[in-house]
């Protein structure tokens, strides 16, 4: 990715954070990936691996987004966007496809967040304003549907602050269920100790994220496991 | 002989009352069951509370039984889409009740309605404004919350194929909410493209029984219409 | 059944039981057969009423036992005997169909009995001898599997003593969960209000009844309703 | 490329430790995974727990790894049968521990395991010796007993076709309990008739999807063995 470019820059695109957490799916990978951001994963998953996508509307085997002159109503993805059908596909009901999930089968799910904290809590389905319309959809099921739960998300909102904090201030989706957090400033590992920094954008420090983050960082960039553990 | 054929949605509809509770599946537009939607609307009922994973889109359908004000309450996983300004401005104006339920939650909820479960524990929604003031118990280390079955008078849901005796085949991401709201209702209904001769329909192949199906209603086949155009 | 014979008899063969209660089942009904007895039932169904029958091993539409030269492994019913498939069958997997049962899809279950509580409960299971090797099965699912469950046995054991009791002395199968007895001398109603004798077999008289079973029976044989409430 | 297909059942229960816990589907003989309890009985693995609806019958199979004195305990609900005398003589000597189960609740157990369920109220069983001990709840006038998720390391199940993404289909009733264990087990082994080639298996008509599943042995077709020599 970032390896092809003459200088070094300290902030990946979203498409880069995407690029970067699809080389962290193992071949063989049961995967859902959460609506928006997170889709964009599918577009960088290695051709030499065999990763399975689950859609919680019923279906494991889902393959691209329909182009015009393939677009079939009946075949949608969580986001309900058309999409295609790869050879080994099967459809199941809504209660099986929830029983996958809540029953710990999915290797990985990908899901944007409003807010994660340094323990792994999710804040992504309200922003708690008091005129919003509330809608959790498949939010809470998917944040505690998988062995190991990535979120992607840029590091800071558009106000500059940052949006791993300590504890969420935004109403949670779950508590202490990401395991990963991939931003555009570094990779994340997130559990009981805190936050740990697992890789670096660029000349990003440990010390800026403490900064920006306002966190007791934990430096685990000298771990050499880059894959699914 | 058994023969679950109606002549029309009109007539499998006839009998809902007012205050009744119906189920209708679909996630977003894939098995929503539109014709019948369309007879519910005529049909007149009020009072309704409606079970269904969405809050209608646009100005048809669901949103337009919303709209004629036939609706007190939704229970319902995602009700704010783009498009549904008639469920906004009726929440915000005060005038319909929403449950919001997690969407895994809703389905099992649905699920345990039909195959006699009590109540289960779930860990989706654990710690979360959705399960403020629900029971909760931690079980081998892991935090759930007791949630209950949701019943229904009426299941309206979509196939693909049906025979007399209301067994059911789905095609694709239509299935969604259609099998466990047909086990979840006390009268379900079916829309189907085609009703089939008995036994065309592969045993091992057949997704809901009939003993889940009250009536069932042939709308033709989806290819002919106008969204189908595409793959047709 | 009795009315072709030329003397009225005062009491039905297990076959007389089986047919009798084969004419209350209504056109359309969804019915399970318990192993044995019940079994019997599926002899004497009209035949101008289509019964859809339920195994609870995952079929329902399910056929006549099956005969040398059709008998197929793969398709068996609870008693583990070779049957047939009826148009309009389907298979499901044990989850599927035992909550089908708990759901209280099935009109009607028909079982067997040690013995029945005047008020509904049912010990079938288990005789309580201390040898012996327990084993349930399905029968407690039964039990409370159905909107109506019928049971069918003699009304005495053969050392003569009432099966229908003031409360069963052999452990339970479910509480109060047989509404209908279908014995050799009478049938019955039981609930909350105890039991009520809907119809007599022969001469049968209900103070008969009162004597060989010890009970305060309800007399409801100028009732007129015959089949299934 | 995934691939799931194993050469044998030796080679897929190579790795069960002494000690595991192992589901067995099958109704009588319809869906028991013949093959692989013959290799697991060559294994050698002991002091197993097996959840499974029978004890054995004969003197083959489970009624053989019983014999064999690997099993420490049994969950199941129908132990008793006319040739169930290797488990009836085992249990009369105190030499095997019983947990007897509601066919049902033992169902719903295992499906509740693979769908991440804490715990479940059923109506199965209330009242009864056995649920002596259990939590108990009037739930909307009825009662319920407590009953919770029975996981396994392992599953063994036999299916009808399966292709390298371990989907299967099953045939009539020898489906049973195939469906709910694969989904309950850490490790889920089905033998096939036959593996076919991805793609060849209706999306729609796959009972059991890759995902529960971790291997798949073909054994050969089942008409060719001498017990369907009558519809052959």
């Amino acid at each position: 990715m970032s390896g092809d470019k003459a200088e070094p820059h300290n902030s990946w695109t979203r498409a880069e954070i995407a690029e970067r957490l699809a080389a962290d799916i193992p071949d063989g990978a049961y995967m859902n990936l959460g609506i928006g951001l997170p889709t964009l994963v599918s577009n960088y998953l290695p051709k030499d691996r065999e990763i399975i996508l689950h859609t919680e509307n019923g279906m494991l085997g889902m393959g691209p987004e329909a182009h015009p002159g393939h677009i079939d109503p009946d075949l949608i993805n969580a986001g309900k966007i058309p999409v295609t059908e790869l050879p080994g596909a099967s459809y199941f009901h809504h209660g099986d496809s929830f029983g996958m999930m809540r029953g710990g089968h999915l290797d990985v799910c990908v899901l944007g967040a409003f807010q994660v904290s340094q323990f792994g809590d999710l804040a992504n389905w309200s922003t708690g304003a008091p005129d919003s319309i509330p809608a959790v959809g498949g939010a809470m099921d998917l944040a505690i549907g998988a062995k190991s739960v990535y979120v992607m998300m840029e590091l800071a909102s558009k106000g500059g602050s940052s949006k791993l904090v300590e504890a969420c201030s935004y109403p949670l989706t779950g508590i202490r269920c990401v395991n990963r957090l991939y931003t555009d400033r570094a990779i994340f590992q997130l559990d009981a100790d805190g936050a740990t920094v697992l890789e670096l954008v660029g000349a990003t420090t440990v010390d800026e994220l403490r900064t920006l983050t306002g966190l007791t960082l934990h430096d685990g960039t000298s771990r050499t496991e880059r894959t699914l553990s | 002989m058994i023969s679950k054929t109606r002549s029309s949605a009109a007539e499998a509809l006839a009998d809902i009352p007012d205050g009744a509770t119906i189920m209708i599946g679909g996630f977003g537009l894939a098995g929503q069951p539109v014709q019948l939607i369309d007879a519910l609307l005529e049909q007149g009922s009020t009072g309704l509370t409606i079970v269904s994973n969405n809050a209608g889109n646009g100005e048809t359908g669901l949103a337009a039984l919303l709209g004629a004000g036939r609706v007190k309450k939704i229970i319902c996983s995602f009700p704010r889409q783009t498009d549904s300004q008639i469920f906004d401005a009726l929440y915000r104006a005060g005038r319909i009740e929403l449950e919001l339920v997690p969407q895994g939650n809703l389905a099992e909820r649905i699920r345990a309605a039909g195959a006699g479960i009590g109540a289960f524990f779930t860990p989706t929604g654990f710690g979360t404004a959705l399960a403020e003031g629900k029971e909760t118990r931690t079980i081998a280390g892991r935090d759930y919350v007791l949630e209950h079955p949701i019943t229904a008078d009426y299941a309206l849901i979509s196939a693909y194929r049906g025979d007399r005796l209301g067994n059911l085949t789905y095609r694709r991401t239509s299935r969604n909410f259609g099998p466990i709201m047909a086990s979840a209702a006390t009268v379900t209904v079916a829309q189907v493209d085609r009703i089939v001769p008995l036994g065309d329909l592969d045993p091992e192949a057949v997704v809901t029984p009939g003993i889940f199906v009250d009536s069932v209603v042939e709308t033709g086949d989806r290819f002919e219409r106008e969204e189908w155009a595409d793959v047709r």
